[in-house]
This record gives C-alpha cells, structure tokens and sequence, in this order.
C-alpha cells in the first residue's frame, strides 16, 4: 500500500544521522521532525532565523516574534539560537546545514529540481529553496511520486522552471525509495505492499532496478 | 553621542517621495516595521520599489500599499499569501522580480558593507541566472551577484538606544540588520526606546551608526499569519 | 542538542598535523586563544600556515610558535611588534602574506558562508591588487578577493554552552566569529562553559553550528600590549 | 612657528562636522579625540571592533579585552557597541564612517597616500589602511611636512609603495594645510609665523597659492 505523508516522513527520518543539522522544508518535510528516532541529536535549522526549533508551541504561549520559514509559530529548544537572514544562509550556503528535506514538483534523473513556479499560473517564489538546493551535500525530496492529475513526477527531464541542477540525492515518495546515480534513478526500496511494476507504471523516468527490492522498513 | 531620535512619525519619513526604491524588513507578518508602513500607506506617493522578502497578505504589511498601487515593482524572494498581489502581477500592473532568499539577504549585507558584487551557487542554471555571470570555484559553478541599496530602509527591531542601537527578538530579526546596513536613510522603529547606555553594547545586534533615525512605535498588532499549536494531554 | 564539549585540549586538538592551514583568532594579544596556541607551541608540528591578524610578540601568542619555526607561512594584516618574526621575515625562512585587514574579515566571513569570491575596493592601485582581477563598480575600481578556509580554526570566546554557541565581550571578539564561520574544524576555547539553555538563544555571537569542539580554558594570563592610562585629577 | 603633533591634532579638529563618524589613526591621529570642540558630537570608530570610543582608562581599570586598534587600553561612551571585524569593515567600507585621518610616510598630487611599508627595511602590514583609504569619502592626512631627513613627505608622486590611490583629500601638517585638487596640492593655510617661502622650500610637489594665504586660527 502507498504510504501517506506521515509515512513518507517517517521513512525520511531515517535517512537523518546522528549529530546533524537539518533544514526541512514547508508540508511533508516538517512532518520528518516528529520521527526523530531515540538517541539521534539533531537540531533543526529554519532559513528566517532559528537553529533549535521545537514543536509548536501549547495554546495560548504563540509568540508572533517566533515563528519558522513556513511562518508557523514554533518553540526553541536548550541550546537554540536566533540570527539574521544572512547568517542562516551562511549556514546553508557554507554546507554547515548537512541536510535538506524539500518538496518537489518534479525531480529529474540527473538531480534537476523544480518547486517554485508554474509559468502563467503559480508564482509564489522560491524563497530560500535555491539557496538550500545549491548549498547543501545531501538533498532529499519527499513527495507524492505522482501529481493530482496521476502524472509522473519523476522525471527524465524537468518540464517547469527549476530550482536547482544536479542537486538531488534522494527521492522518497509515497511509492518508493529512490537514489540518483551518475545513470539516473536507482529503485533502492518499495513501499509495503507496492510492487516493482507499480512504481515503473508510475515513473516517467528510467529506472536501475538491481536484484531484489526490499520493501521499506518502518 | 550621535543623537538619533525624532519625535513623531512625519518626521521619521521626511523626504520620502515617488518612485524611489524603499527596504522594508521582517519575514511574512514577523519583525515588519508595522507603523512606517502604514504611514507610508497613507501618502499619496506611487512608483514605489519595495525590497523585502515578502509582500505582506491582503491586508496587513505591504499588502497595504500594494492595495492603493504604490508599489511599480517588488524585489522579493516569496510572494503567497497575497491574492491582490497575484492579480496584479499575472495582469502585468506589477512588475516582480524573484530572487533567492540567501541571495536577497547577501546583497542586502553587500549593499551596505561596500561590497559591489560577490558569486553564490545559488540560482546557477535556473532562471535567476538569466544573463549574469558564470564562474567555477571549487568544483562548482557560481553566479555573480550585485549589491542592493535603498533610499530609504524600514527596519522594526524590539529595543533601541537613543544613538540607535538596536536589538531583535526571535525570528523577528531576519532581514532588518542586513536592511538597516543598506539604506541611504535608515528608519528604525522600535518597540521600547531607551536612554544610550541602557544597553550593554556587548549585546547590540545593528550598531547605530547604520540608522539615521529612530522611533518608538505608537502600537504593534504583530499579526500571526499561520498559528500553530499542540495541545496539552 | 548536538554536543560539542571535548574533555581536554589533547582532544580538542586531535587531528592537527603538520603542514596544515590554522586560523587563529584575536586582534593583537587581545582575544587570542591562549591555551590553543600554548598546547600547539609544544607540539611537535611544523610547515604551518597561519591566518591571523597579528602575529603575536616575541613570547606570546604566535610568537611562541614562530620562536620554534613552526610556522611556514603566515597570511596577516598586521605583523609589527614581534622582532623575531621580522627577522624571519626578512631573511626569507618565513613566508607571509600580508593582506588588508578588512579584506581579511571578509575573506574569513566568505569562506564560512559559501562565497567564493567578492569585489572590495581595499588595495586597488597597490601592491595587493597584483594578479588579481579589477572591476569598475560606481565609478569605483574594485578588485576580486577570495575566500579563505582552514583545516582548524581556534577561536577564543569569553563564554560558550555545551551546544557550542558563543558569547564574546569586548573588543576580545574581533576574528574570532568570522575565522569560526571558515574552519573546517573549529575549536573554540572559552573562560566559563555553561549548559545549554543557559545563554539568552537571542544574544549569541556566534551559533554552535560553527563550532565542532568547545572547552573551557585552563587560565587566561590576558596579556595587555599597550598599557595606557589616564590619571584621576 | 611650525606646530607640534598636538596642535596638528588640534587644527584636523576643526575639520570633524557636528554628528559624524570618524575613525582615528595611530599616532597624530590619535590626539585628535583631545580636541573636539564643544557641541560638536562626534564618535569614534576603532576597526577592531568599537564604536563610541572614550578616553584611555584611569589607572587601575584597564580591561585586556577592550582595547583600540593600536592595541591601547580604552574605555567605552554611553551609546558605544562593540562587533566583528567584519561588521567593523562594513561601516567603514560602506561609508558609514564618515572621516578618517591618518599618518602617512607620504602623499602625492593626485592624493596617492604610503604608509605601509619601506622595502627592505620595514614591513609591519597595512592593517586596516587599504580599507579606510579606500572607503571613506573624507581622508586627512596628519603628519610632519618633511622626514627625519629633511626631505618632503609631499610630493609630485609616491617612491614608496602605496597604500591607496586618488584618495587623500586634505594634508595637515606641522607646517600647512594643503588640500588635494584636481590640478594637484592647493595651499589653504600657513602655520602662524610660517611663510608661504618656507613651505614651498620644504616642498617638493608644485604648490597651487591664490592670493593671500591666512594663519590657521586655533
């Protein structure tokens, strides 16, 4: 069965090493933060200013002064730090945020990423996300791996405006785990329930299918 | 001591005009200088350029202005949450030009330390790349990016000094240090301003040789734009 | 929290080889990292290259570890007040580099912060400026500086939490932030380690996220290089 | 009668504008802070890292860790910050710091300033001279006409190597305020009781004079 966004998240957590610094994007990628397995230190980076980020805060203790790059109202943690716009992507940019989690629209076999514009329809920005996908050594996007309209979003070739080239480490989506190699998308892991086929029929791009695919491990 | 108080708001923006290019800081509704907006919001000036990371919701921060059509172009980084403002910009009355968030805040900080131009990865081989130069360092390629400036920059901070000094509270920081660095004329808004030497200059975020005048803002309703909470088991 | 605390200054100076790149904070014998440097003077590694400001005098700071020529190359701004060093200089047995001291900052800041490369204006016309690129900006002529990085930077912070973030005081903070931002592993030494949650998260210097190792200093002998003093009437 | 280091300090005073920034050199430069007239707000910017510098402590309260760019022990001004040395630079680059006066071995027609180096003999670094040269609008030069030799330190161009180029934009010396034209060094004023003679005989650049040149008031 495909996994929903909390799975697609928590499969994700995994993926988080010990003693990292972590920058998640806006929908799925938050979720990452609630996974965090027993015994993994890792704090949590947001590109408006915070390093340290808890959970949300209990009704009625939001602080206006306080929020993340989503502009939600979040908490700090033992040991947070708050700094200016500069300072965060000197962070990002100078690779000392280790990973990034982000969305994607499309992603295509040689790591191009597009989130950020649907021309003559959608124009919100890209906000910090060229900066983070230019930056960091390990990118990894969670996403559906199909569109509203069932279309692929794996992808041989971006079709929108992307955000950044050969960038993407990993994809994890509802259907798969997927590695990007010198020769395109690798199927590293399947979904419970979800068969080899299922995700081919699903993938727009190629795919290096090596031996048997486990499924994902929870 | 450089004495950098004026009395009222009139004063604050004395010599703002038409078609001049204006930083305004903060980060969606977070650390935007509330009362200068909304003075500015009721003049009759128009052709504006605004610099900020955002563009305000409909109605709050710079949506305001966008409302009344003050503003002719916005230099920007993320621009949801403002419908008018995707009205005006899918119809061509709003010129937009999108740039990296990291980016934005770096030019900002060059702007004002004297920086003319500096290469960043960020925005190689996307459309923000469009005619600017390309190098490789360390393996990587690069794009050059230019300094900004404004003539007049809006900054919000939540303690200032008399010399104006200022210091941020949480996220509420974000681009107002680096915006205070770049304007010809800094107008800092503060919440609480105190005597010089009431802060320990140890702890000063933006030294008050970058701002040319400061205020106590009359009122601040530091809207939350997305309120999320737990609750308690 | 990701913990940064060594033990000891044998484990936060694990991995130090000779012939590699130091960086090490301070403005003259003022926020100098004291015990680093001590501990490195009696280590036995030679063919360094060292990034800092100053260069100690002749018995503290780097001058301890120019005294035992362990220093193959020195890359400053300001190098008076150090005799041997000056004759090592001019016999040719030490290399030195010496660079604007704001391009220094700069360079460091860069390094930490992904830039590669940044146009100032500081040496153009001057020896400097030499074999480096020149561009006219504002009716200005600039020249290209690049960034600079280390194997190890030691920096010196007045107080720092187990998380590693920094609190500096005085003019004691100079490099030390900056050369934190550019070390691959940066080791800062502290006069008082706290816990983490214990600094106001608001009013750190330097975020933990640049610091790979922290501990508290043995002592701090604190030297002051110009006494000068006025006398009460 | 030529003037001593404290009154060339006391003449650049007058030079400084009601609600400036200035940076003060080493030596000459220094003394300058003595002088400030009353109802002139000015403060002082010291590279290493402070703003709103104050007089040298009284016996008994130096702190190692607040000292100026020449490595002297300071106190701070109420309204005085402290910062990195970037920051520091960033005032200073970009113009915030409004007048810098500084020492010079010489000076040049064309408002080329040396002050770093002699080949062979003396390398102490340029510190942060490039840099302030090289930003600020208003440069003063304070320094001795001549050299321990008796040679002019003013001259039609520079044999040592420079600190900056087409930046000094007025030289007071212990013999005359000179200011840097276009057509080369302009002569304002003569120490009291110097003639115009004796300054073109210590002199070795062409000497712009129109008219009577006055007495510098003190």
């Amino acid at each position: 069965m495909a996994l929903d966004k909390n799975q697609i998240a928590q499969r994700i957590a995994q993926e988080l090493k010990h003693n990292t610094y972590v920058n998640l994007g806006i929908g799925i990628p938050t979720l990452v933060a609630n996974y965090i397995p027993r015994g993994i230190d890792i704090e949590f980076q947001s590109e408006n200013g915070v390093l340290g980020m808890g959970p949300f805060p209990f009704e009625g203790e939001e602080d206006p002064d306080l929020i993340n790059a989503g502009k939600q109202t979040i908490t700090t943690l033992s040991g947070a730090v708050l700094f200016d716009s500069a300072t965060s992507f000197a962070m990002i940019r100078g690779k000392h945020v280790q990973i990034t989690v982000l969305g994607a629209m499309e992603v295509s076999e040689n790591g191009d990423i597009a989130n950020w514009k649907i021309p003559g329809k959608m124009v919100k920005g890209m906000g910090g996300a060229m900066d983070l996908v230019a930056s960091a050594d390990n990118i990894i996007v969670a996403m559906m791996h199909t569109n509203r309209q069932g279309e692929s979003k794996i992808l041989k070739k971006c079709t929108l405006p992307i955000t950044g080239v050969n960038c993407v480490k990993k994809v994890v989506t509802n259907l798969a785990v997927l590695e990007i190699t010198q020769n395109g998308f690798k199927l590293l892991e399947r979904a419970p329930g979800v068969s080899v086929e299922d995700i081919k029929n699903s993938t727009a791009a190629d795919l290096i299918i090596e031996g048997e695919i486990p499924e994902m491990k929870f | 001591m450089i004495n950098k108080v004026v009395d009222n708001i009139e004063k604050a923006l004395d010599g703002v005009e038409g078609n001049m290019t204006f930083m305004v800081g903060g980060f969606g509704l977070s650390g935007i200088p509330e009362n200068a907006i909304d003075a500015l919001s009721k003049k009759d000036i128009f052709g504006l350029t605004c610099i900020s990371n955002n563009a305000g919701v409909d109605d709050f921060g710079l949506g305001l202005l966008l409302k009344r059509k003050q503003i002719k172009k916005m230099i920007s980084s993320y621009v949801g949450e403002n419908a008018e403002f995707e009205r005006q910009m899918l119809s061509g009355e709003l010129e937009v030009n999108l740039i990296p968030q990291g980016s934005l805040a770096e030019r900002c900080r060059a702007g004002g330390a004297g920086i003319p131009a500096f290469f960043t990865p960020a925005g190689y081989g996307t459309e923000v790349a469009e005619g600017k130069e390309v190098r490789e360092y360390n393996g990587k390629l690069h794009i050059l990016e230019s300094a900004l400036t404004a003539d007049f920059a809006f900054v919000k901070a939540w303690k200032g000094d008399t010399a104006g000094n200022l210091i941020f509270k949480g996220t509420a920081r974000n681009f107002n240090p680096l915006m205070a660095m770049a304007g010809k004329i800094t107008v800092a808004e503060v919440e609480e301003l105190v005597e010089a030497g009431e802060l320990d200059p140890n702890q000063i975020h933006t030294p008050g040789i970058f701002v040319q005048r400061i205020f106590q803002g009359e009122k601040y309703e530091k809207r939350i734009e997305q309120r999320t909470v737990r609750t308690k088991e």
